[in-house]
């Protein structure tokens, strides 16, 4: 139903808009958004954000299956196209973070990695994202920005796991974001590397088509981009766009 | 003729139960691999135990939500269950019993479940029972019936996923009970749905027992279906299977202090249960 | 009343029997281990399907393979005592006997009260709540029995009914089971080992072997002429075939015997063990057949003793312990046999029924 | 007494074969649930043939990767199933037969592995036998073993998850089996270990045909403790599930695709070999 | 040889059961359903455990609670036919009797061989690769009896094993039982129903009754002398316990019989069916004991008919057809029983061992 209202411009500050906003968010989100959400319903008094978070592919899916949603936050660019090239997207989405590669090493750096050099040695253990997801993707531009090559020893499902292999020892060295190794705070160290500039994901918000409560999901976007918003977004280590 | 020489004098100084006596020295060649399989199963457990914080794990405990998504998990697990006794008793009795064209080619079908993975089940769940699935819109304008995205749809993903397990424990426990009570029961003037009902269920009970043990602790682990196809709201779908999930982007401790917790539940529940189960005969 | 005609085929065993059996009649079926009782028995129950001839019961039909007639075991009005008991191991002895009178339409308590009637009429009253592991195998045949009786079948059909009851119940419920099949309308198939039970139960006998009839008729011209080794086994009789010709009966092996009785062509010559007097030398009185023989076995024989013979026939002779004694008898012995030829039954060969020939 | 009133004439044209017509005409009751059982395993599936890409089938199948992703399924979920026959039979067997203290502890603990979300057991697997695990270390030292990113460690993260469902069913089997021949076997001469494997086993054939059944489809579905515990290396480590996931990523249909695969070659592997077994007997 | 105190409670029941057999003996066990038979049978076998007592074989201490010895069953040396047969669904009858000899140690090749000769010996030798469910009751019942003998037990226990044999091949295979049995140097306990089978094949009875003895000894002594109905019973004599002061007996229900041999103090009185003679009105000459008696029960006993009469003594008496046909016998009939005080048997209730009274 999109008989409600559809002015733009019903905006944070206007505290008309009430009921439940549901916001499908990628689960990288999961600390910041609900941060954000807190914050939303403080300053909207009549909404509750109802979050779902799951990988942003599951998630698409769901949208373009009908999922009763209004807000979709994607972690990549191209699960975003598939729900906007299905035309479940309101119009063109708009990136609100970015997110930038660092070399997750154990804490202390034990095998003194400095750049994306050192890890191509034979006695270091590497963990890369599979090239399917956006880590993976980023992983090889910065890699062919660097023209190192790597072997390996697995191609992660997420970040996360890619993360969860240097925690627990099982790697040396893995390739993930910035605000990944900002998370595990004590456990790891994130090495920069300049290579990283050429790899930059994106994070793209939309307002979904068949949006059960429109005002207040637009309303619930616009506080994401607003500066209250993406401060909690930059203390959690992403990019402002 | 070895076997007339050895006698066994045992030292133990206690009287043992008569159930002992009779059963005599357990083979090594038996006890090896049982503690080997056993030790196989645990150890891991072992492993999650020495990374758990104990030192926090009071306040972790109480946060809000875990409650919420304990509570949801075992009601869904056992509503699942229930729900997989309904169909899958009956579907076990007809590949056991009746001897209908196409039978192996079922029977092949029904593990279709277990081995498609879970988030492609969730996948395909969405595409029949979503809004825009095959029975889905029917379901929503005739019967007002949403199923994706509420606590139902994750009672029907998890039964989706575990009914095999059941099927296939009933029906080989089906299999090997004795067919002749039944005629018996045939002679004495019992239908097939009498000799069901008051002969072969008693007497698979056991079977039966095995198999929703199985089914049950499937579905309260169930992870991929649920959240691809019931989402992942806190209080309404987020069991604790999908809490661990979130839990695991954020903090490994914290993932599994929640792991730990399902765990110890669902052992105490199945440790009361299964030999009040077992002893039904 | 009963009319079949039984066919079934198992693998390299066929089962060929006629069969009728009037209400309120009672017919045991006879035969050596594996000559099909058990199957002729699960066929008229429904268990399994004729592959030929037909089935009715009481004016029904209830298989008929060539008409495509097929009644369902549970919609057949009989009962069935299963020669391994069978109950259901998880209900109560007085639940199983419940069982088939719940099945009739009985609320559960007079289904019980039934029940518990018929486990007291074979002597278990003590034993209604006993499942059935913890009953011996005797009590356990005994529940079996009620559980069939208490549905009043229109047929009943009983594999070795009283085969594990012990002498004395035995006797208790053989009087018991004589009593209700003689105030029960229905028809009776009862199979048994035991030729007492045959005598004492039932009107008639068909006897069976490897599948087909061998002998069938009332108990006395059964009993009288065998017309086979195994029924003349049954019966306790020495029974040889042959040619007559007079009073001179040329066995198949060539032996000839000399009768009291005059025929001519395909003969039976039947004598009893008792008929048969051993001596330790050729006798010269008046038995018309003698012969020499081995003694191959020794038993007590009631109050006598059976002696089992090697020769030029094989034969049992009965005697007293006290000849037994002087002739100091041992295995291995050779003395001489006789049979006087008043003692010997002769009647024809020609059977009157589809009777395949036995030496 | 209306049981003695009905005749059925059946009507049909061929001769029936020999076991259906005693088996007679099945109740509705059993009938129904049963269809409705099998509709709800079946119809996901049609939801994905829907929405299968047939046009691009053969060039999408014809893929670098697939068949080597297949075969390693195939493989390794074999090897898990005789890892957890070779465990998991005698470890059923103690839990059916010997008496000991702590049995209803060590059952439930049992179908842990099956409770534990997959993820959290790869995790519990590397704490384990990681590189820094309880394990781990020393496997590696001592005998240079190192099980995380190797096909030893996917078969090892498979028979951990799958490992349950043949113990509960092989051991639900072995308690509805008739214990009186092995005290036969025991008057023979025949001591526990013998008796065990001339036999319990042979009796037991269709319990553990069923229960392996489980296993090896359960093996062949596993994902989430493979990915954690092995990674993902095609060709090494990647199965069938990893593949499906990652390409769920991108292209739900190319993950269709894979998972009907999968699904093909299981159900044919299944039909194929379940009535070989079941007729053991 | 076997020496051994069986104590075992299940339950509300108790078996009490003291049981020595010499090397070579053959001793039956005998009593009514539930008195405790296959329990100790299970108890030897070591199937379930004594709960006090002592067992031992051939000098071995096999079971005893009080000293905690205990010896696991496959470790006794002793063979078991069970009364159901407990064939290995999954073997062939050749690979189920070669089951024992291949755990002996013997070769495969070896243990075929042996065990195609025992089932030779019970007739079996066409059905050696059948499966057991492809063999009739009786087929199964003779794999399974070649099963124990093949192990060639120190004691063999024998559960009901002719049961289910027909006559005929019951015959053959007492014969065959028997022959084995006098060759066979261990002792042998013989759990039956059938006083035939206990007569011909033991050398001595113990009769239980609810877990204890009530009788033992040779079978002459037992047969002539019972002292119990249930043993009165198996061996045909009409039993009644009273107290004798001369040629008088008052029964314990009052009842006064006249007997032949004077006697003093606690006493049976037997006699057999046969001296009941039966009269139309009260019989005046020698008969010494007459009395009123309503008919019960009439059924065939061999050529003769036995009577089952009530009164002031129960009693059953043996009649030829001839004679019934004369007194026109029918149930409810009261008629007049007579039997000569020279006919009646007396000895003394005060028993040699730990007999529980019966009337
Ligand atoms: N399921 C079966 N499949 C094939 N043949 C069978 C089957 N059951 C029995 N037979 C064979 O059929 C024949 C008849 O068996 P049946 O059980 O009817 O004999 P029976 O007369 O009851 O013998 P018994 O007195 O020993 O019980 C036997 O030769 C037996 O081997
Ligand atoms: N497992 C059991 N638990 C408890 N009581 C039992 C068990 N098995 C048998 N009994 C009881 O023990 C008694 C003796 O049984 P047992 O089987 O030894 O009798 P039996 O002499 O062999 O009889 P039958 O001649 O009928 O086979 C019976 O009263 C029976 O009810
Ligand atoms: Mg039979
Ligand atoms: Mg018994």
């Amino acid at each position: 139903g999109s008989d409600q209202s559809t002015d733009p411009l019903s905006g944070s500050g206007a505290s008309t808009v009430t009921g439940d906003v549901t916001v499908f968010a990628a689960a990288s989100l999961t600390e910041s958004f609900t941060r954000i959400g807190a914050d939303f319903e403080a300053a909207n008094p009549g909404v509750r954000v109802v979050f779902s978070f799951a990988g942003s592919s599951a998630l698409a899916t769901q949208i373009n299956q009908g999922a009763p949603a209004d807000v979709f936050a994607s972690a990549s660019p191209a699960n975003m196209t598939t729900v906007t090239d299905a035309g479940n997207g309101d119009r063109s989405p708009t990136v609100f973070v970015r997110n930038q590669l660092v070399i997750a090493v154990p804490d202390g750096n034990p095998d003194e990695v400095t750049g994306l050099a050192d890890l191509n040695q034979p006695d270091v253990k590497v963990a890369l994202c599979a090239e399917q997801v956006p880590c993976g993707a980023a992983a090889g531009k910065a890699l062919a920005a660097a023209g190192v090559t790597l072997t390996p020893v697995t191609l992660e499902r997420d970040v996360r796991a890619a993360l969860s292999k240097v925690r627990l020892g099982e790697v040396d060295a893995a390739l993930v974001y910035r605000t990944d190794v900002r998370a595990a705070d004590d456990d790891v160290d994130g090495i920069e590397f300049p290579e990283s500039a050429e790899a930059i994901n994106d994070y793209p918000i939309v307002v979904l088509k068949h949006a059960p409560n429109r005002p207040a999901a637009q309303a619930f976007v616009d506080h994401v981009l607003s500066g209250p918003g993406q401060a909690v977004l930059t203390a959690a280590g992403f990019q402002a766009p | 003729m070895s076997r007339r020489d050895a006698v066994l004098a045992r030292p133990d100084r206690s009287t043992p139960p008569a159930r002992t006596r009779r059963t005599g020295r357990v083979p090594v060649a038996l006890l090896l691999p049982a503690a080997l399989g056993l030790l196989f199963l645990v150890l891991p457990l072992a492993g999650l135990l020495v990374r758990t914080p104990w030192s926090t794990l009071p306040q972790r405990l109480t946060e809000p939500g875990v409650l919420t998504a304990l509570r949801l998990s075992v009601q869904a697990a056992t509503l699942a269950t229930l729900l997989c006794l309904v169909l899958g008793v009956p579907l076990a009795w007809m590949l056991a019993r009746v001897d209908f064209p196409g039978r192996r080619v079922v029977r092949a079908l029904v593990t279709v479940p277990l081995v498609l993975p879970p988030v492609v089940g969730g996948v395909a769940l969405l595409l029949v029972f979503g809004r825009q699935g095959i029975l889905g819109g029917w379901l929503d304008s005739t019967l007002g019936v949403t199923l994706p995205f509420t606590t139902t749809g994750v009672v029907l993903a998890e039964a989706f996923v575990a009914m095999p397990f059941l099927v296939v424990a009933v029906e080989g426990a089906l299999r090997g009970a004795d067919v002749r009570y039944e005629e018996a029961a045939a002679t004495l003037g019992a239908g097939r749905w009498t000799t069901f009902t008051h002969i072969t269920l008693p007497l698979v009970a056991p079977g039966i027992a095995a198999g929703a043990v199985l089914c049950w602790a499937r579905a309260l682990g169930e992870f991929g279906a649920t959240i691809t196809f019931a989402g992942n709201f806190p209080g309404r779908t987020q069991t604790m299977p999908l809490a661990v999930y979130l839990a695991l982007e954020t903090d490994l401790e914290a993932a599994i202090v929640l792991s730990l917790v399902l765990l110890t539940v669902s052992v105490v529940i199945l440790a009361s249960l299964r030999d009040r189960w077992l002893s039904s005969r | 009343m009963l009319d079949a005609h039984l066919v079934v085929d198992r693998g390299t065993f066929r089962l060929d029997l006629p069969l009728t059996i009037r209400p309120g009649e009672v017919v045991a079926l006879l035969g050596p281990n594996g000559a099909g009782k058990t199957t002729a028995l699960r066929a008229l129950a429904g268990l399994i399907p004729l592959t030929g001839g037909h089935l009715s019961l009481a004016g029904r039909h209830l298989d008929d393979p060539g008409r495509r007639i097929w009644t369902p075991t549970e919609q057949r009005a009989i009962g069935v005592v299963f020669q391994d008991y069978l109950l259901f191991p998880h209900l109560t002895a007085l639940d199983n006997v419940a069982f088939g009178p719940r099945r009739q339409g009985l609320s559960r308590h007079r289904a019980r009260q039934r029940a518990a009637t018929w486990l007291a009429r074979v002597g278990l009253a003590e034993h209604t709540h006993c499942k059935p592991r913890h009953l011996s195998g005797g009590q356990a045949q005994r529940v079996a029995l009620a559980r069939a009786l208490a549905v009043e079948p229109a047929l009943l059909l009983l594999d070795e009914p009283l085969a594990a009851l012990d002498a004395r119940t035995r006797l208790d419920t053989r009087a018991q089971l004589q009593h209700h099949l003689a105030g029960h309308s229905g028809a009776t198939l009862l199979v048994t080992h035991d030729p007492i039970d045959a005598v004492v139960l039932a009107d008639r006998l068909v006897i069976i072997e490897d599948g087909h009839v061998v002998q069938e008729g009332d108990v006395a011209t059964v009993t009288a002429q065998p017309r086979t080794d195994y029924v003349a086994r049954l019966v306790g009789l020495n029974l040889y075939r042959g040619h007559a010709d007079g009073h001179h009966v040329r066995l198949t092996d060539g032996f000839q015997l000399v009768t009291g009785d005059r025929h001519v062509g395909g003969v039976f010559v039947a004598f009893a063990p008792s008929a048969v007097a051993l001596h330790p030398r050729r006798p010269d009185g008046s038995p018309r057949n003698t012969w020499p023989a081995t003694i191959t076995g020794i038993q007590r024989h009631g109050d006598n003793l059976r002696v089992q013979l090697d020769g030029p026939i094989t034969v049992a002779a009965d005697i007293t312990p006290a000849a037994a004694a002087h002739l100091k008898l041992t295995p291995g012995q050779t003395l001489w046999a006789a049979v006087k030829a008043a003692e010997t039954r002769v009647y024809p060969a020609a059977a009157p029924l589809n009777v395949r020939a036995e030496p």
